[in-house]
């Protein structure tokens, strides 16, 4: 794996200008955004905001109708095989294989990012997710919260410097979204970068260095974690989504 | 539309109209009886131009549908899926003509032959063509999926002649031109060709116009909703 | 280059495991073209004279048709669950994930016509090892996979898919069906290598053009 | 000449058709503009 990672720039996701059309629907409306290498970004927005959108365009899944995507410097039109080697999503959807076992399944992504030592790799992984008793057991018996524990060690098995999240909870029991949180806490340490969306208002703002919040695919608030700090984050979330609704 | 494309388009009906004029006179008037088959082989004026503006709406389907994938502009995707709508209309006639002509001649409604065979594979592959693109999720993907089909399907036609040449090898051509073809009749071939050309010219440039307009509507829809 | 054939291994892998697991693809194939032939059989008669010629296309009726149910499931599967988007992530080439995909549905039908065949040369009283019978089945399977590889993925995502691959694929196929029944009915009657040459380069020329192009246009089948 | 009720079918059936699709091109153009021009109305307003 290349890890040398180019300096030229501080930003770890920079998208300009984005914008999407579904046929008479516009998702995304112009969105601006940057992310500094090692932070997390969080955003927050009604359902139908377009952040699924969003993320599936900074992470290469969806072309956007105009506007450009820059992560870690480098384009995402141009080299979009270095690209997948640095970045991961976890969606609401765990990506994984029914009938195979969350070793399998976890084999089968990390032959694809050519992981070396990936039998080690699958046992820290697994370990950080805490998942070593249902290591082979096929993952369609697993639970809802396990699955996404195994979803989130297949989404670090190859290490990416850059990590989407979307909804990474939503669905959970409560037990299983504490145990998420953690992982989640634990997630941004180091260099990695995060960019994620939630419906959690208390856990996004605990995770986030930055929020935003998107409403009918424009950015309508952004601001730091120092910004926020001691103000009512609840309340401005609502003025702001109900303003105009 | 602009005052260039009207006068264009306007030079175009009037060619046209004037070709389809001559093809008539030619066709019925001024070119003699083929002495073999008698008066059903002046079908072979129609039929033929008629087969070869089918063939000629694939190809161009098939360029459009490469340009499409290439640059994504889509007027590419306009005339791509215009020059469908037109082919298989015109292959439809083919379909309906060729069993008209096979009757008198042959005492068969429908011949395997290579070229009517190919032209039931070719009407085939392009209804769904269609198909995919009214049953696509969204536009942007139909576009994307039928440009595939535009281009997989259309390298089937050498494929698929070759094969049916081979699996039934019945030839038309050489009864209908059993004293050659004589001068007359191949100069109404050939205006006959020219007036169908011009034609398919005029009906792509309408159709792809009305995927323009389509396009318009969804955009000032867009506006609207804002 | 050897990355990506560990890759197309490792994807074509993935889809033998899932199956070793359910079998749900060989056995609802087999079952259903074993049907086929059977019911083809009781409606066209098994007399001598009817084998010679209809034999060979009510054996390439069983393997088209299930060879198109096999077909459909290549890409539902990635659809469920949005593996597809799984895949999609991985740092390879488009072409790649279709060679992937592509070996596991040729395997599937090759495993499929190898229990079907015997049981039509059995039930037609033909003889049962036929070397070129193989090589033609092989070649017409390439063809399919190629084909049927590259519009299941293009099906999944249109309104009505079940449908929809065998409307897009049957046409596209004609030659390879029409070459195959040939090869087959010239293999059957023993007739000397020469006589099938024709639909034999028939169906390389379509197995080598479809490979080109279906590789070529993939990724615009599956990006969003 | 017997066979001159199956050239004027040909021929009926190839102009019916063609006219038809001219006609059905013209109808649905004009049924387009309508809708732009309800659109561009809407959106003045």
């Amino acid at each position: 794996m290349d890890k040398d990672i180019p300096t030229s720039s501080t930003w770890a996701v920079e998208a300009r200008g984005i914008e999407k059309t579904f046929g008479e629907m516009r998702a995304l409306r112009g969105i601006d955004l940057t992310v500094s290498r090692g932070e997390c970004l969080v955003i927050f927005g009604p359902n139908g905001a377009g952040k699924t959108t969003l993320l599936k365009i900074l992470s290469t899944l969806i072309k956007p109708s105009a506007g450009s995507v820059r992560l870690d410097d480098i384009d995402i039109r141009d080299k979009p095989a270095q690209i997948r080697r640095r970045i991961s999503l976890v969606g609401n959807q765990t990506f994984l294989y029914d009938n195979l076992t969350v070793f399998e399944n976890l084999k089968f992504y990390g032959k694809m990012y050519d992981v070396a030592d990936l039998e080690k790799r699958i046992r820290e992984v697994v370990s950080w997710v805490q998942l070593e008793s249902r290591l082979h057991d096929r993952a369609g018996t697993l639970s809802r919260g396990l699955q996404q524990r195994a979803s989130f060690a297949r989404a670090v098995l190859h290490d990416p410097s850059i990590l989407f999240l979307d909804e990474p909870d939503v669905g959970l029991d409560p037990h299983a979204s504490a145990m998420v949180s953690e992982i989640l806490e634990s997630i941004n340490s180091g260099s990695r970068t995060v960019v994620m969306t939630t419906h959690n208002l208390e856990q996004g703002l605990e995770l986030g260095d930055s929020i935003i919040i998107l409403d009918r695919g424009r950015v309508i608030y952004e601001a730091s974690r120092q910004e926020l700090s001691g103000a009512d984050f609840r309340q401005i979330y609502n003025q702001y989504t109900e303003t105009g609704r | 539309m602009n005052g260039k494309h009207a006068l264009r388009n306007g030079i175009l009906w009037g060619l046209g109209f004037a070709l389809m004029i001559a093809a008539l006179y030619m066709v019925f008037i001024y070119v003699p009886t083929e002495k073999h088959t008698g008066i059903i082989q002046r079908i072979f004026y129609f039929h033929v131009p008629v087969a070869w503006v089918s063939f000629l709406a694939f190809f161009i389907t098939f360029i459009s549908s490469i340009l499409y994938l290439w640059k994504r502009q889509t007027k590419w995707d306009a005339i791509a899926c215009a020059s469908v709508e037109v082919g298989v209309i015109f292959t439809t006639l083919v379909l309906i003509t060729g069993p008209i002509w096979a009757k008198p001649v042959w005492g068969i409604w429908w011949t395997w032959d290579a070229r009517l065979t190919t032209s039931l594979v070719l009407w085939l592959i392009y209804i769904a063509y269609l198909l995919v693109r009214s049953l696509a999720t969204e536009p942007a993907k139909g576009a994307r999926y039928s440009a595939v089909i535009g281009i997989v399907g259309f390298i089937d036609v050498p494929i698929v002649f070759l094969t049916v040449n081979m699996w039934r090898t019945q030839h038309p051509t050489t009864i209908i031109f059993e004293g050659g073809l004589t001068t007359p009749m191949l100069m109404t071939l050939l205006v006959c060709i020219a007036a169908f050309t011009v034609l398919y010219v005029l009906l792509v440039i309408q159709s792809s116009g009305l995927k323009t307009m389509e396009a318009e509507i969804r955009r000032l829809r867009i506006i609207k909703a804002e | 280059m050897n990355k990506a054939f560990t890759k197309i291994f490792t994807i074509f892998w993935k889809d033998m495991l899932t199956e070793f697991r359910t079998r749900e693809i060989i056995i609802s194939v087999l079952v259903f073209a074993l049907l086929v032939l059977v019911i083809f059989s009781f409606a066209f008669g098994t007399g001598a004279d009817m084998t010679e010629m209809t034999a060979p296309g009510i054996l390439w009726v069983a393997l088209t048709f299930g060879g198109i149910i096999g077909l459909t499931r290549t890409f539902a599967v990635e659809k469920e669950n949005s593996r597809l988007e799984g895949l999609m992530l991985c740092p390879v080439d488009r072409a790649v994930i279709y060679w992937g995909k592509l070996a596991g549905s040729f395997t599937f039908m090759l495993a499929v016509a190898v229990v079907v065949t015997p049981i039509f040369l059995a039930l037609f009283n033909l003889p049962i090892f036929l070397p070129r019978l193989a090589l033609v089945i092989v070649l017409a399977l390439i063809g399919f996979a190629s084909v049927g590889t590259l519009f299941s993925a293009l099906a999944v995502n249109t309104r009505a898919r079940d449908i929809m691959l065998p409307i897009l694929f049957l046409p596209v196929v004609v030659p390879v069906i029409v070459s195959a029944v040939k090869a087959t009915v010239t293999v059957l009657a023993g007739a000397p290598w020469g006589d099938m040459l024709t639909w034999l380069q028939i169906m390389i020329a379509f197995d080598i053009i479809y490979l080109v192009a279906a590789t070529l246009v993939f990724e615009f089948v599956v990006e969003e | 000449m017997e066979n001159l009720g199956y050239l004027l079918a040909a021929y009926t059936v190839i102009w019916a058709v063609v006219f038809g699709y001219i006609l059905f091109l013209q109808r649905k153009q004009r049924r387009l503009q309508r809708q732009i021009d309800a659109l561009k109305g809407s959106i003045e307003k």
